[in-house]
């Protein structure tokens, strides 16, 4: 699997680290449905989704990842500056 | 038909004409008890004890493809009880119980082999963890050994001992662990519960869940509709897509695990052998080939196929342990959708739909599982309550924070179980 | 009173000579990273254009002159190799010294980008990979940075902890290519 | 034998199979040397043990199987067709006993009617304990082919990347074609080839276009500086973005490596792909269709042409198409005896020299460790033919298998009575040639010259010209024939000793989808992986359950396409190459000290620093202990994370990520801080210094050292980038040491160029100092509980640094301690470890709760949930003995006193324990329910795994100098 890092280009899966699927941080300051579903719930789609991964062994940009969880095709990258706000 | 030794034997003289198909295979009824939604371990499991348990056999078990073509026909074989944290001890261990005794129960030869389990550890914090682990085991009434490094070798003389990356301190000893014939599992369930009574349906998926007044009615089919009473989801691999035509959404991210097996060679491994520092598990099969997995690939997936990069670490694994493996060639790799939840262990539980049961999440341990969570979700379904050692499986304990099952302390992370 | 020796990370590791291939370690001055305020990148380049004569490098793009080397070093970082940085600096971007944290590596000779080809998921190829083009990547499972000092040269930055298994790791594969070239 | 004046190479080779001498040639394959030396048996199937010989030329080989070496060197199951000969070379027969020759297990083929599919799940049930200790040790040691020796082997494997524009699998007609033209129009091209020989199916062919023209586009590739040659290279899978694994054999084929690695496997990245796989002809299932003699059609030809060598002396061909008619004639042209060609088909004109039998079929063939007739089923009767070599043509099977590898389903295609790729099922790889079914050579060239165009545009090149050669028009002209019917036993799956009868009985007992039929009689499973058997079977099947061959299912492959050895795929991680090591800069000095290192994380850290006169752990732990206690000890803990974090929203990001504040922390001043994960349970600890209004430095764990810095990273870019904040990670940069004692003071005063005291530098002040000359960072924490500084310099003076302080440190009475007196102490103190914060631990649970401030952080929420805000979770607690039993150990269970040590009694566990010398005790760190509340209560301890069951004291965690005067000192 390759990944279009945005600032290091096509690079292979193993430079990457997964943490799973780019959701907005609540900003309930009480606990509820929000957290839980940030925390826990997952849409979990079996097509495509955006997840959050970081170029770890490469430029160490955090992105968000547009993919296809069946097919594997990785419909591109953006840096996650803000992109789950 | 009762399978025996005589009826092999009667049977090969007579020119093997008289074995009868192992279930049948009906058109569906418009209506049933209890619909079933998944062919696959737990759920053939499930049916089976809904009969002989409970004698419920106005059961249909509805599969979209063939029985058994899930995960219980593409993981490692394991079958171990050796979890720690009460909610997992009691449940593990019953379901140890049932492999036990699963070919009496089902006159099928699983080839349950207890071959012993051995967990090693590199460290002494790694040694005092699994002490932990294996005392929780005893206090169970479930086996375990703790092995020093002496200990270890006398089992496992091939390990490298004097050069790997991770020192062997020693391992924790579970002699009742071992493996079984995975793909025959499901099949001596799919018999039993055909043979009582119970319609398993092959090609049929389910395409809606029909719901009124908050109360389940049955189930929308590529074979049309089925009326129930109850019905009980059990579809490791596709439960977000199945739970959401019930409109709920699980704490559940599916991932690919692959796994992987070597060409036959003669016996060379007699254990199970867990290497926690590298992800990686082996036994040999009865036939010879190596069988032997590592982690998930750990990006969110439905594809039943990984990519190189965890092949590789695997093999590496494989290599710093016991090199002696490496002349052995990989036959096969094969990857398994994994329900991973959010502490790492499953949900058995009610849902918000009266008469709608869920059975998920069984991460990468649902094989061992197989017995326990068929009894315990029929037990569930039947009665409409917990069955006491799958009580902490519940659904809302993400919500609460009561009752957490995190095994590996890693937090709410999915992949990381 | 007594004085506290400096040790070199890949001492007594290197250098490593096989048939065409060499494997020596380098000696920077000092090394820094850079990285930019908010906002100032432009500020940045305008006075380390002044100070050192050496442009922001792009993306996996290294500048350099006669005496210094900037190297870009991830998505926020780059670094500076050879002279102490301008104080002037401190003002545009966070500085942090880390001479000490990286073995310096040079790899060199006819077939280096085969060695690297045996443990660096990046194509390195000279038609791909030019002088004065970097990356950060992997060098076996260690973490690297990795530039293209010549036509057969490379500046291979590693940590320093791991000088030893880097140093190892680049020595198998150095046998390797020898081996194919009928060395 | 070999035919005179043909064959490959003039230098005689020497070789041995299971102990006996043979002589090949140069450029022969194991089994065309032992065919030329007439050794027609050389293995036994695996259930059976029936004798088995070569059956085909190639990679899918099921039969010939041998070891390869001997001793730790020992190779099993390694194709005869494919490991070349070489000087010296030792080759054995496997799963055999006590000779290839007499198999005690061939008793095995006279049980085979109770032998048949899934007969084990339906006996060997009892009695319980059986199975482990009677069956299923018979079972395991019947199975299994060749042995591992169980021994590391000596020789090394490498793996390797490499990226091209074109990657092309397979060098036959239609994959030296498209390397052609896209070498030509300056594609950087890799053409990888199974074989030691490029050519494929060309190097086969007794007629121009064949070996001559491979030859000449060769060189013409060979001399292009964009193309690469990648011979005895088997692409194995493909994955995701054009990823491909390949596997070249490097050295099996020297008698000297001189060097060189056995094997490489490769990470092939292509921009776009050409499979030219070629196809593999099937056999047909006929009673006794396994036995020594029959071979593949395609093999006979190959070895004939090729390798100048012909299996018999009496050959006979049996076929479905019209590939046999053209083998037949070239063996006659040949000079070997044609006894005569079998065709299936009725409506064939016989043509050659040779006698036909048209609408005929082999029914049975006789002899037993070498063919020694057929029984024909002719339309009027049946007919004995004595030959020694029947060549069978069941049709063929496009390779498609690297089409499979993303999930591909193959397509029937009725008129070749084949499945065939379909298109786009691996995207950027398009199949050309006979994997995608194209039979004849004319189709093969264009194929591949279009495949190669096809490529060229999608990557923005102009292709240039290439010529094809004419290539004469041959017929293919099948009509399927599967299986002949008939008693008796036809092989499918050689290998695995599935026969048609199996599939007959797997369907009458309802396992009728392909995929069940599969797994209860094992077919496809076997080395070969049922690259010879998964069509016939599936034809069978279909025939038996009534249905259509696509109505049944189809074929599909998963990697690899042939099997890669674990040490190929894992090359490099043997002994210490599974991970990178870390050294700390004090390494050599700790290790001439004596100490034993032991493994943190990837760091190697002393254990302890024992004297001459100890001889056991426990004498140098205690009186590390206790000149810490007493004087001052040195400790390296530059293991520890260290992040550099500046910038004017540092203190910002800093009160988000640690649930306590530190944008109130002054300058010059440190503070612990507690970590949380976004769940709420903690993360890591460690303490953070204020070195300037916008410069911190964090501490973290040497554990969480990589996943602390992840996550600052996180926060830093995914929840606040706003954040005008820098972060990079300083861990290499110093070398770290603890200096620790009552006697730490004055022995850092002799070194610091200028002296601290208590006012300059109280309990948790930080600054800049000087020592020795060198600047260096100087912080008063401690996690002994005692007196305590760390003191970081560059790392280049670490080892002098730690030498020196050492030097002092014994001067005054003390001296370096390591990990084991680190842990005592910081036992002692009620520190925590992750061994506490486990992953599973509040704050609250360590008695930290009231440190989450009242801000935003990470982990707030989530840790305000009532499951982690019960009063009756575990609690943090000490232990000490109070009964007879004084050993405490981590891993223990706690249960009231008095109540019996089972699951639903259980109160809680030990985390960390240790013999306290200061306290003359052991002491214990526990989790227990509502603990906080219970100090003084006893409270049972149970180890069962070490037999310990101790009455014990519940104290508060902090068991020496809990006022912490020490500290202050």
């Amino acid at each position: 699997m390759r990944i279009p890092c945005p600032i290091c280009g096509t690079r292979d899966r193993r430079e990457f680290t997964y943490v799973g699927a780019a959701l907005p941080r609540p900003s309930d300051e009480e606990w509820g449905a929000g957290w839980d579903d940030y925390l826990h719930n997952r849409e979990n789609p079996a097509g495509e989704t955006r997840d959050l991964w970081q170029h770890e062994a490469g430029c160490g940009a955090w992105l968000v990842v547009t993919r296809n969880t069946v097919s594997h095709a990785v419909l591109g990258a953006e840096l996650a500056r803000g992109a789950t706000a | 038909m009762r399978f025996s030794a005589l009826k092999v034997l009667k049977e090969g003289l007579t020119g093997n004409k008289g074995w009868t198909p192992h279930w049948r295979d009906p058109e569906p009824k418009p209506e049933y008890d209890i619909v079933i939604i998944g062919g696959g371990g737990h759920g053939l499991a499930t049916a089976f004890y809904l009969a002989k348990e409970h004698g419920l056999t106005n059961v249909a078990v509805l599969e979209k493809g063939y029985l058994g073509g899930g995960n219980v026909g593409r993981n490692t074989t394991i079958v171990r009880a050796n979890y720690f944290l009460p909610g997992n001890s009691e449940f593990y261990s019953h379901s140890l119980k049932l492999w036990e005794g699963m070919e009496d129960e089902l006159n099928y030869n699983v080839m349950h082999s207890q071959r012993g389990l051995i967990n090693l550890f590199h460290s002494d914090g790694q040694r005092d963890a699994f002490a932990r682990r294996g005392n929780a085991m005893i206090n169970q009434g479930d086996d375990a050994v703790l092995l020093d490094r002496e200990g270890v070798r006398k089992h496992l003389p091939y390990l490298d001992f004097d050069n790997g990356r991770f020192p062997i301190y020693g391992g924790l000893y579970h002699p009742r662990g071992g493996t079984a014939r995975h793909d025959a599992v499901a099949w001596g369930y799919a018999r039993g519960a055909s043979d009582r009574g119970v319609d398993l349906i092959q090609n049929c998926e389910v395409t809606g869940i029909d719901i009124e007044g908050g109360k389940v009615r049955g189930v929308q089919t590529s074979r049309g509709a089925i009326r129930a009473k109850k019905v009980g989801i059990v579809v490791a691999g596709r439960s977000g897509q199945v739970a959401a035509m019930a409109g709920m959404r699980l704490p559940i991210e599916s991932h690919v695990l692959q796994a992987f097996v070597t060409e036959g060679l003669k016996p060379v491994i007699d254990h199970v052998i867990s290497f926690g520092m590298g992800h990686f598990y082996i036994s040999q099969s009865d036939k010879g080939g190596l069988v032997f997995g590592g982690d998930l690939d750990f990006y969110a997936s439905y594809a039943a196929r990984g990519n190189l990069p965890m092949v590789e670490h695997v093999m590496e694994a494989g290599m710093t342990l016991m090199p002696m493996i490496g002349r052995a060639r990989v036959l096969r790799s094969w990857g398994g959708i994994m329900d991973m939840t959010a502490d790492g262990s499953p949900i058995i539980d009610k849902t918000g739909v009266d008469g709608l049961y869920i059975d998920c999440g069984w991460c990468y341990g649902g094989f061992k599982a197989v017995p326990g969570s068929g009894f315990s979700f029929a037990h569930l379904i039947a009665q409409d309550r917990h069955h006491a050692p799958a009580a902490g499986f519940r659904l809302d304990r993400f919500r609460t924070g009561h009752g957490l099952l995190d095994e590996e302390g890693t937090g709410s992370q999915h992949n990381l179980h | 009173m007594a004085e506290l020796i400096a040790s070199r990370p890949a001492a007594g590791l290197v250098p490593v000579r096989i048939a065409d291939l060499s494997l020596t370690e380098e000696s920077f001055g000092a090394l820094t990273s850079l990285s930019p305020r908010r906002g100032a990148e432009g500020a940045l380049g305008a006075a380390l254009q002044q100070a050192h004569g050496l442009g922001w490098p792009a993306p996996n793009r290294s500048t350099q002159t006669d005496g210094a080397r900037l190297i870009w070093f991830g998505h926020a970082h780059a670094l500076l190799i050879g002279p102490e940085p301008a104080q002037g600096l401190r003002e545009h971007a966070a500085l942090t010294d880390q001479s000490d944290a990286w073995v310096a590596l040079r790899l060199a000779g006819d077939g280096a980008e085969d060695v690297l080809a045996r443990l660096v998921p990046v194509d390195t190829r000279a038609s791909q990979f030019e002088t004065g083009h970097t990356a950060r990547s992997l060098l076996g499972h260690a973490h690297v940075s990795l530039t293209r000092t010549g036509d057969d040269a490379f500046l291979i930055l590693g940590f320093r902890s791991m000088a030893k298994t880097l140093v190892h790791e680049l020595e198998l594969a150095m046998n390797s290519v020898a081996a194919r070239k009928g060395g | 034998m070999r035919i005179a004046g043909r064959g490959p190479g003039v230098r005689p080779v020497s070789f041995s199979f299971d102990g006996r001498r043979y002589e090949g040639r140069e450029g022969d394959t194991l089994a065309s040397a032992l065919l030329a030396n007439d050794v027609a048996l050389v293995g036994r199937s695996f259930k059976y043990h029936r004798p088995r010989g070569v059956m085909t030329a190639g990679p899918e080989e099921p039969n010939a199987l041998v070891t390869i070496g001997r001793g730790a060197a020992a190779t099993p199951n390694t194709r005869a067709t494919v490991q070349e000969v070489f000087d010296g070379l030792e080759a054995f027969s496997q799963n055999r006993w006590p000779s290839l020759d007499w198999d005690l297990l061939a008793l095995n083929d006279l049980a085979a009617p109770f032998l048949g599919a899934g007969f084990y799940y339906k006996t060997f049930m009892g009695p319980r304990g059986w199975w482990e200790r009677v069956y299923e040790p018979l079972i395991r040691r019947a199975a299994g082919l060749g042995a591992l020796s169980g021994r590391p082997a000596p020789e090394r494997s490498e793996k390797a990347f490499a990226f091209c524009d074109l990657l092309v699998i397979g060098a036959g007609p239609a994959g030296l074609t498209a390397a052609l033209v896209a070498g030509r129009s300056g594609a950087d091209v890799i053409l990888a080839d199974e074989d030691f020989r490029m050519g494929g199916r060309l190097l086969a062919k007794g007629a121009e276009p064949g070996p001559e023209w491979a030859a000449g586009i060769l060189a013409e590739l060979e001399s292009l500086p964009n193309v690469r040659l990648m011979p005895r290279t088997t692409v194995t899978g493909a994955y995701d973005q054009g990823t491909f694994g390949a596997l070249e054999r490097v050295s099996l084929h020297l008698a000297d490596p001189n060097g060189l690695p056995r094997e490489c496997f490769w990470r092939i990245v292509a921009k776009r792909a050409v499979l030219a796989a070629g196809a593999l002809e099937r056999p047909v299932a006929f009673r006794n269709n396994d036995r020594p003699g029959v071979m593949m059609a395609s093999a006979v030809r190959a070895y004939l042409h090729r390798w100048g060598v012909v299996p018999g002396k009496r050959v006979a061909v049996f076929g479905n198409n019209d590939g046999a008619h053209v083998l037949a004639s070239e063996l006659v042209a040949a000079g070997v005896n044609v006894v005569g060609l079998i065709d299936s088909r009725h409506d064939v004109v016989p043509s050659g020299d040779f006698r036909v039998w048209t609408g005929t079929q082999v029914c049975n063939a006789h002899g037993r460790k070498r063919l020694e007739a057929i029984t024909l089923r002719t339309p009027v009767g049946t007919e004995r033919l004595a030959v020694d070599c029947l060549a069978v043509s069941g049709g063929w099977n496009p390779s498609l298998h690297l089409t499979c590898h993303l999930g591909g389903r193959p397509e029937w295609q009725r008129d070749i009575a084949a499945f065939v790729p379909t298109p786009g099922a691996v995207p950027g790889l398009r199949a050309a040639g006979a994997c995608n079914g194209a039979f004849t050579l004319g189709a093969c060239l264009s194929e591949g010259r279009a495949a190669a165009e096809e490529a060229l545009g999608a990557l923005g090149m102009t292709p240039k010209a290439v010529d094809l050669p004419e290539a004469p028009e041959a017929q293919y002209n099948i009509t399927p024939l599967w299986s002949v019917p008939g008693k008796g036993r036809a092989w499918l799956d050689f290998q695995n000793d599935v026969t048609v009868k199996d599939v007959a009985q797997a369907a009458q007992e309802n396992f009728r989808s392909v995929e069940h039929m599969k797994r209860y009689t094992t077919q496809g499973m076997a080395p070969d992986q049922g690259k010879n058997s998964n069509v016939n079977a599936l034809a069978v099947l279909a025939d038996a359950t009534g249905q259509t061959i696509p109505g049944t299912g189809t074929t599909t492959f998963r990697p690899p396409y042939s099997p890669v050895s674990i040490a190929a795929m894992g090359a490099g991680a043997e002994g210490k190459g599974f991970a990178p090591e870390r050294f700390t800069t004090s390494h050599r000095a700790a290790v001439g000290m004596g100490a034993p290192m032991i493994e943190a994380g990837l760091w190697y850290r002393p254990s302890y620093f024992p004297l001459r006169s100890e001889t056991h752990w426990r004498q140098s732990c205690d009186r590390e202990v206790q000149m810490v206690r007493e004087a001052v000890g040195i400790c390296d803990v530059s293991t520890l994370g260290k992040i550099d974090i500046q910038g004017p929203d540092a203190a910002a990001l800093l009160d988000l990520v640690y649930a306590n504040r530190f944008s109130t922390l002054k300058e010059g001043r440190v503070r612990y801080g507690l970590m949380l994960r976004e769940d709420g349970f903690v993360m890591d600890d460690g303490t953070t210094a204020r070195l300037g209004p916008e410069h911190f430095v964090m501490t973290t764990t040497t554990a969480a050292a990589g996943p602390v810095m992840r996550h600052l990273e996180f926060v830093h870019q995914v929840l606040r980038p706003e954040l005008d904040v820098s972060m990079i990670s300083v861990t290499e940069q110093w070398a770290q040491f603890a200096v620790a004692g009552p006697k730490s003071r004055e022995l850092l005063n002799g070194l610091l160029d200028a002296p601290v005291d208590n006012d300059s530098f109280p309990f948790m002040a930080c600054g800049d100092v000087s020592v020795m000359g060198v600047a260096a960072r100087l912080f008063r924490i401690s996690f002994s509980g005692e007196h305590a500084y760390e003191i970081a310099v560059p790392a280049r003076f670490g080892e002098a640094l730690f030498r020196e302080l050492v030097a002092r440190a014994e001067g005054l009475g003390g001296g370096a301690y390591g990990m084991e007196a680190l842990n005592v102490l910081r036992i002692e103190k009620g520190h925590i470890t992750h061994a506490e914060i486990h992953g599973r631990t509040t704050a609250g649970d360590i008695g930290m709760g009231r440190m989450i401030a009242a801000k935003d952080c990470i982990g707030r929420v989530a840790a305000s949930r009532p499951g982690l805000t019960d009063p009756d979770r575990e609690q943090m607690v000490g232990l000490r003995p109070v009964g007879d039993v004084k050993q405490l150990t981590a891993g223990a269970h706690l249960f009231d006193a008095g109540a019996a040590p089972l699951r639903e009694n259980a109160q809680g566990y030990v985390t960390s324990a240790c013999f306290s010398p200061t306290l003359g005790e052991t002491r214990a760190l526990a989790f227990l329910k509502r603990g906080r509340a219970r100090h003084g209560e006893h409270i049972r301890m149970v180890d069962h795994l070490r037999g310990i069951d101790a009455l014990c004291e519940v104290t508060d965690p902090v068991a020496f100098d809990p006022e912490g005067g020490r500290l202050r000192g």
